[in-house]
């Protein structure tokens, strides 16, 4: 598949949605209600399988979004235009990267007995 | 510049984009060390434990709901044709971002004045 | 004249730039006087023919159908010619006119738009008729001919373009008159490179390179949307072979 | 000359109007490659973009609904019924309009070929106007016996324009946008092509061709209040007159009855067309004392002075009366809002006034100039009475006098006459070039003459300095005064009076701007040098036209007068003395069209 301004802008919109719902999610869950956030309240929610998914959806959704819109508010400044292709390999190496320690974080991890 | 409601807009979304892009990196490393055991992650979530560090969540709570509510809006003119309304929208954004920025903020502001 | 009623006196401020003798551009203040329906280009005419000669600005038609007299008045892109004075005085009276802004000066008023007209040349903006074209008209609804009605006003002024903050960042961003004009072509069921103009105007400079600012709106005198078109060029390129081969289904029939 | 400033093409078009840029198409496509336009304005600011209401052709695509008179309502023709329309009619309507002056030779051309340049534009993506089965919809223009003017909304020029500007373009067409035009090379009856500034530096250029062709439109600025932008200068008939070309019938100037009252910017005739009415200062629809037949859609010199008679004598509207009413509010919002929406922001914009609820002040407006450069249907710009071609020189558009208006231009045929002779001319320059056309040698460097005159204007004796600026607001008030509707020998003689101390007084005339760059002070000054020079021929050749025809009314002599007058003016530069004048047969069908009494 090639990548195309027209497929990046459709990234960008559907992760947007995407976004919506697990923002929401993680927020209201993670961050709110405003409580001590401590090891080991993290450390039951992100035993549940079902939070493992949750949370690669989550982090697929806004690995791409964000690289997605950095790399558009880069490759907005002129002096940019002859490296777009080079910031757009940049992006994708940083998205497996990113996306492949995120992952690695979500399933390695083993509540303590 | 050329300032309007629709270029003010542009750039707080830009900036809260941005914004949030480089916490998410640096969110990704403290929650990173949770398999490197429980010292590793707490001294890590320690140094994002500050006070400092609560006001800088709200204004990260802040950053998203300006950036999800104004993304919502850019959806709809994608979606519909009310480019007529941008002003209207505009306000519309901003009233709905302050509201819930209030309902989600203040909890958060108390708690970290009062030090839970 | 005719319906002048009163008159009074207004300042206009104008920023003066010639490159080859100044080393930036300044303000510089006149005075004149002003009936209700004086308008700022009646103002500069008077000022360049009585007060300074070396006033340089371009105009023509004077009534808002040429494109020539777009300046940033107030901080805003506009013509001028079909502007009164008496609605754009502040609350000292005074009037500022400054060029479009982002583009080069060549002097006072007029700017280098060669970055606008080669993104209207780079989109192709003659129509491609197909092969064979009928004896007489080709039939086009009242409809199609509606949906091209906005696009076809666009005098290309430049204000839009010169409004956009894109394009103030990036001159290779095809920006919003050439876009529209791309809209016109695409809707248009008479013409043969639909396909041709999706893949250019979903490239990386075309539609997907404007951030919706609307500016491109508020500046345009002739009150066109330059955005709704790029939001339907950008639903017409996600949707792109079938729309190509919807259009030449409807060449058949024309 | 250096070679730096020295450029060649095989064809030079000056101005980039309807005319120039369908010349310079036609000649392309009849391949040509070697053209340069030069364009003082960019080419889609030029003032054909400025047209409003529409471009004749009898295509019969509507007609009037049956028995409901002249203003009655409109119908779409059903496929296969009779037609209604024909040229031989549209021919008959111009001939009549043009009061017997136009050749008509030249009008069997216009008329036969103007569905031909409809279809064209309309094949190329002109938007026009359309009925609900897809042909394009017509409506009635002033002094039409039937609806042929085919239209985009108000802005039918803005659109014909574009398109042909966008299809020159998408044929390689060179253009020289921002070059003024100073003069015109002609040696021993051959042109060899033009001198030329480009406005952003203010360098001079030789620029040689094997043909020159001028299509630098309209001269209406001589005027205060007119209907013309500020580049309708007549440089073009000015050029090409001090270079020894005659100039023809430049007394036929005719004046638009609706202008903004105050400003002369143009509400459309298609007001009238549409449906709108005339009223005076007692709210009677005065026309049908001057025309009850066709009332408000009579011809545009006939409404013209109805307008003025009656401001004349005392039924005027506005502040100092000297307007009268244009009356749309019966139309109802939707028509003007679909048909006329510029004509309605004009209107607000300029006076404050919404045509859809209140009458809008209007007067006559200085608008076409019938005369011009004297020039064949084929685009040959003729040397003399006898139609002697200048080798290798053309023209077309309003700047030119095919002559198929006459003495009063028909709204609508315009835009046709400078496409399609525009059209023409390209299509013979073509010709002309593959017949083996060579690029005529030039003696010396004809740019020298004219840096001299821009030394001249930038710098010399700044005590007894004039003012351009105030010499060309007085030739444009004693041309308003003097040399508009109504016309007499007293003040005729006035104006030329007035035009030659000006002439003297310009000598003196200093410009404020001493820059070469882009010095648009240095070009007004060209320009009024040039208004001073047109307009001497139009009011000599006024003078001299000792009779009533068209647009040209002398009260001292109100009648048509065929025995003396049936023939052209031709006007030729005589030293710095007035024009020289002469005269050139008109071509008439003495059996099918012979002059008749023009009545409507
Ligand atoms: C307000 C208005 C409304 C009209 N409405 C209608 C209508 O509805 N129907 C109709 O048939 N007719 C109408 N007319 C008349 C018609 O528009 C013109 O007669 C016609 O467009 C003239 O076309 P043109 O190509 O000859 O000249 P223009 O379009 O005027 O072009 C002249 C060109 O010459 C160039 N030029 C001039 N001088 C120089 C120089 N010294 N050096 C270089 N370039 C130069 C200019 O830049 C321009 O490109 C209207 C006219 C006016 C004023
Ligand atoms: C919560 C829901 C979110 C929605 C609905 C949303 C929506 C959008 C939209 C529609 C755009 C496109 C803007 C444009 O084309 O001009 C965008 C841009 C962007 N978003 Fe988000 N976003 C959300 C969350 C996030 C998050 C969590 C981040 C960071 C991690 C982020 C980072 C960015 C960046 C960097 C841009 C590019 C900025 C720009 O182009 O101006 N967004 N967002
Ligand atoms: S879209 Fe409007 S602002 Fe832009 S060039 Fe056209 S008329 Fe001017
Ligand atoms: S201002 Fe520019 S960013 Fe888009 S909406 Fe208009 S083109
Ligand atoms: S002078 Fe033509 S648009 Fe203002």
């Amino acid at each position: 598949m090639r990548i195309t301004p027209t497929r990046i802008f459709q990234i960008q919109r559907i992760s947007a949605i995407a976004l919506l719902v697990f923002m929401t999610t993680h927020m209201v869950v993670v961050h709110y209600p405003p409580m001590h956030i401590d090891f080991s309240q993290i450390i039951v929610r992100m035993g549940e399988p079902i939070w493992k998914v949750i949370d690669i959806l989550f982090l697929l959704s806004v690995l791409t979004h964000a690289l997605a819109g950095m790399y558009m508010v880069l490759t907005d400044l002129q002096k940019i235009g002859p490296y777009r292709q080079a910031l757009g390999w940049i992006a994708v190496v940083l998205f497996v990267v990113f996306f492949a320690y995120g992952t690695k974080t979500i399933i390695a991890f083993q509540p303590p007995v | 510049m050329y300032k309007t409601t629709g270029f003010f807009s542009f750039v707080l979304r830009r900036v809260t984009g941005v914004a949030l892009a480089l916490y998410l990196f640096l969110h990704m490393w403290v929650i990173g060390s949770v398999n490197q055991g429980a010292e590793a992650f707490d001294a890590r979530l320690a140094t994002v434990q500050s006070p400092l560090f609560k006001f800088l969540e709200i204004a990260l709570l802040a950053a998203v709901i300006y950036h999800a509510i104004d993304g919502i809006r850019l959806l709809i003119v994608h979606y519909f044709d009310v480019a007529e309304y941008r002003k209207s929208l505009f306000y519309a954004v901003m009233v709905v971002s302050v509201l819930l920025g209030i309902a989600g903020g203040l909890p958060m502001l108390l708690f970290a004045i009062n030090g839970g | 004249m005719a319906t002048n009623g009163t008159s009074k006196t207004a300042v206009i401020r104008i920023q003066k730039f010639n490159p080859d003798k100044d080393k930036k551009p300044y303000l510089k203040e006149y005075t004149v006087t002003v009936t209700p329906d004086t308008t700022i280009l009646d103002a500069l005419e008077e000022i360049k023919a009585t007060q300074d000669g070396t006033l340089t600005f371009r105009r023509s038609c004077r009534h808002a159908i040429c494109g020539s007299c777009a300046m940033n008045v107030n901080g805003h892109n506009t013509l001028v010619c079909n502007q009164r004075v008496n609605a754009h005085l502040d609350k000292k009276g005074m009037i500022t006119v400054r060029p479009l802004p982002y583009l080069p000066i060549v002097k006072d008023m007029v700017v280098d738009r060669t970055s606008f007209w080669d993104q209207y040349q780079r989109i192709k903006p003659w129509l491609v008729p197909p092969e064979d074209v009928p004896e007489t008209e080709f039939r086009m609804t009242p409809e199609e001919v509606k949906a091209l009605n906005d696009a076809e006003k666009c005098i290309m002024c430049g204000a839009c373009y010169s409004a956009c903050t894109v394009t103030a960042m990036n001159k290779s961003y095809i920006g919003p008159h050439a876009l529209l004009k791309a809209s016109l072509r695409i809707q248009d069921p008479r013409d043969s490179i639909t396909d041709e103009r999706l893949v250019e105007i979903s490239g990386a400079d075309g539609a997907y390179r404007c951030h919706t600012i609307f500016n491109c709106i508020d500046a345009c005198p002739k009150n066109l949307n330059p955005t709704q078109a790029i939001e339907t060029l950008r639903k017409l390129a996600q949707k792109r072979a079938a729309y190509v081969d919807a259009r030449k289904e409807r060449q058949k029939t024309l | 000359m250096t070679d730096t400033n020295v450029i060649t093409h095989d064809v030079i078009v000056v101005g980039a109007g309807l005319a120039g840029t369908w010349a310079a198409l036609a000649a392309g496509r009849e391949g040509v490659t070697d053209i340069g336009v030069l364009s003082k304005l960019h080419p889609l600011r030029s003032h054909s973009g400025a047209a409003q209401g529409g471009i004749a052709a009898a295509l019969n695509n509507v007609r009037p609904v049956a028995d409901t008179g002249p203003r009655g309502p409109l119908e779409p023709i059903p496929v296969g019924d009779e037609p209604v329309d024909s040229w031989e009619l549209h021919m008959f309507d111009t001939i009549k309009g043009s009061d017997w002056l136009g050749d008509q030779d030249a009008i069997e051309v216009l008329v036969k070929e103007a569905p031909e340049i409809i279809y064209e534009y309309e094949h190329m993506g002109c938007v026009f106007s359309r009925l609900p089965d897809g042909r394009i919809a017509q409506r009635r223009f002033g002094g039409h016996s039937a609806p042929r003017a085919n239209y985009s909304a108000d802005y039918t020029g803005h659109v014909l324009l574009h398109t042909i500007h966008e299809q020159a373009l998408r044929h390689g067409v060179k253009f020289y946008p921002e070059w003024y035009c100073m003069d015109l090379i002609i040696e021993d009856n051959v042109c060899r092509g033009v001198v030329a500034m480009d406005v952003l530096t203010g360098k001079l250029y030789t620029m040689r061709a094997k043909a020159v062709m001028f299509g630098t439109g309209g001269y209406g600025r001589a005027w205060k209040i007119t209907s013309n932008a500020t580049a309708n200068t007549g440089d073009g008939v000015a050029i090409a007159y001090n270079a020894g070309v005659p100039l023809m019938d430049m007394e036929f100037v005719q004046f638009h009855p609706t202008g903004l009252y105050g400003k002369g910017i143009l509400m459309s005739e298609a007001c009238r067309g549409e449906g709108g009415y005339l009223r005076n200062g007692d709210g009677d629809r005065f026309m049908e004392k001057y025309a009850s037949g066709l009332m408000e859609l009579a011809p545009r010199d006939l409404v013209s002075r109805s307008e003025q008679t009656e401001i004349e004598e005392g039924r005027g509207v506005g502040d100092d009366k000297q307007g009268i009413y244009l009356d749309m509010t019966h139309l109802g919002a939707e028509k003007i809002l679909s048909r006329l929406p510029q004509v309605r922001e004009l209107a607000l914009e300029f006076l404050g006034v919404d045509i859809i609820h209140e009458p809008v002040p209007i007067q006559p407006t200085a608008h076409y100039s019938m005369g011009g450069i004297p020039a064949n249907a084929d685009g040959q710009v003729i040397a003399d009475g006898d139609g002697t071609p200048v080798v290798g020189f053309y023209a077309a558009g309003e700047c030119a006098c095919v002559s198929v208006h006459g003495a009063n231009r028909l709204g609508t045929n315009s835009l046709l006459g400078a496409s399609l002779f525009g059209r023409r001319a390209g299509k013979s320059i073509a010709k002309f070039i593959k017949d083996g056309a060579e690029l005529a040698p030039i003696s010396g460097d004809p740019t020298q003459k004219h840096e001299a005159r821009i030394q001249h204007l930038m710098s010399g004796p700044t005590d007894k300095k004039e003012s351009v600026a105030q010499i060309a607001a007085e030739l444009k008030e004693t041309m308003t005064k003097n040399c508009g509707v109504f016309r007499t020998e007293e003040r005729l003689q006035k104006a030329l009076q007035d035009i030659k101390q000006l002439q003297e007084r310009f000598k003196n005339a200093r410009v404020m701007d001493t820059s070469r760059r882009f010095n648009t002070d240095l070009l007004g000054a060209i320009e009024t040098e040039h208004l001073l020079t047109f307009s001497e021929v139009i009011v000599a050749s006024g003078l001299n036209r000792q009779e009533s025809r068209g647009a040209h009314f002398r009260t001292d002599f109100a009648k048509r007068d065929d025995e003396k007058w049936l023939k052209h003016t031709m006007a030729y530069k005589n030293g710095d003395d007035g024009p020289k004048l002469g005269y050139k047969s008109v071509n008439i069908d003495w059996e099918k069209y012979p002059p008749q009494e023009r009545k409507y």
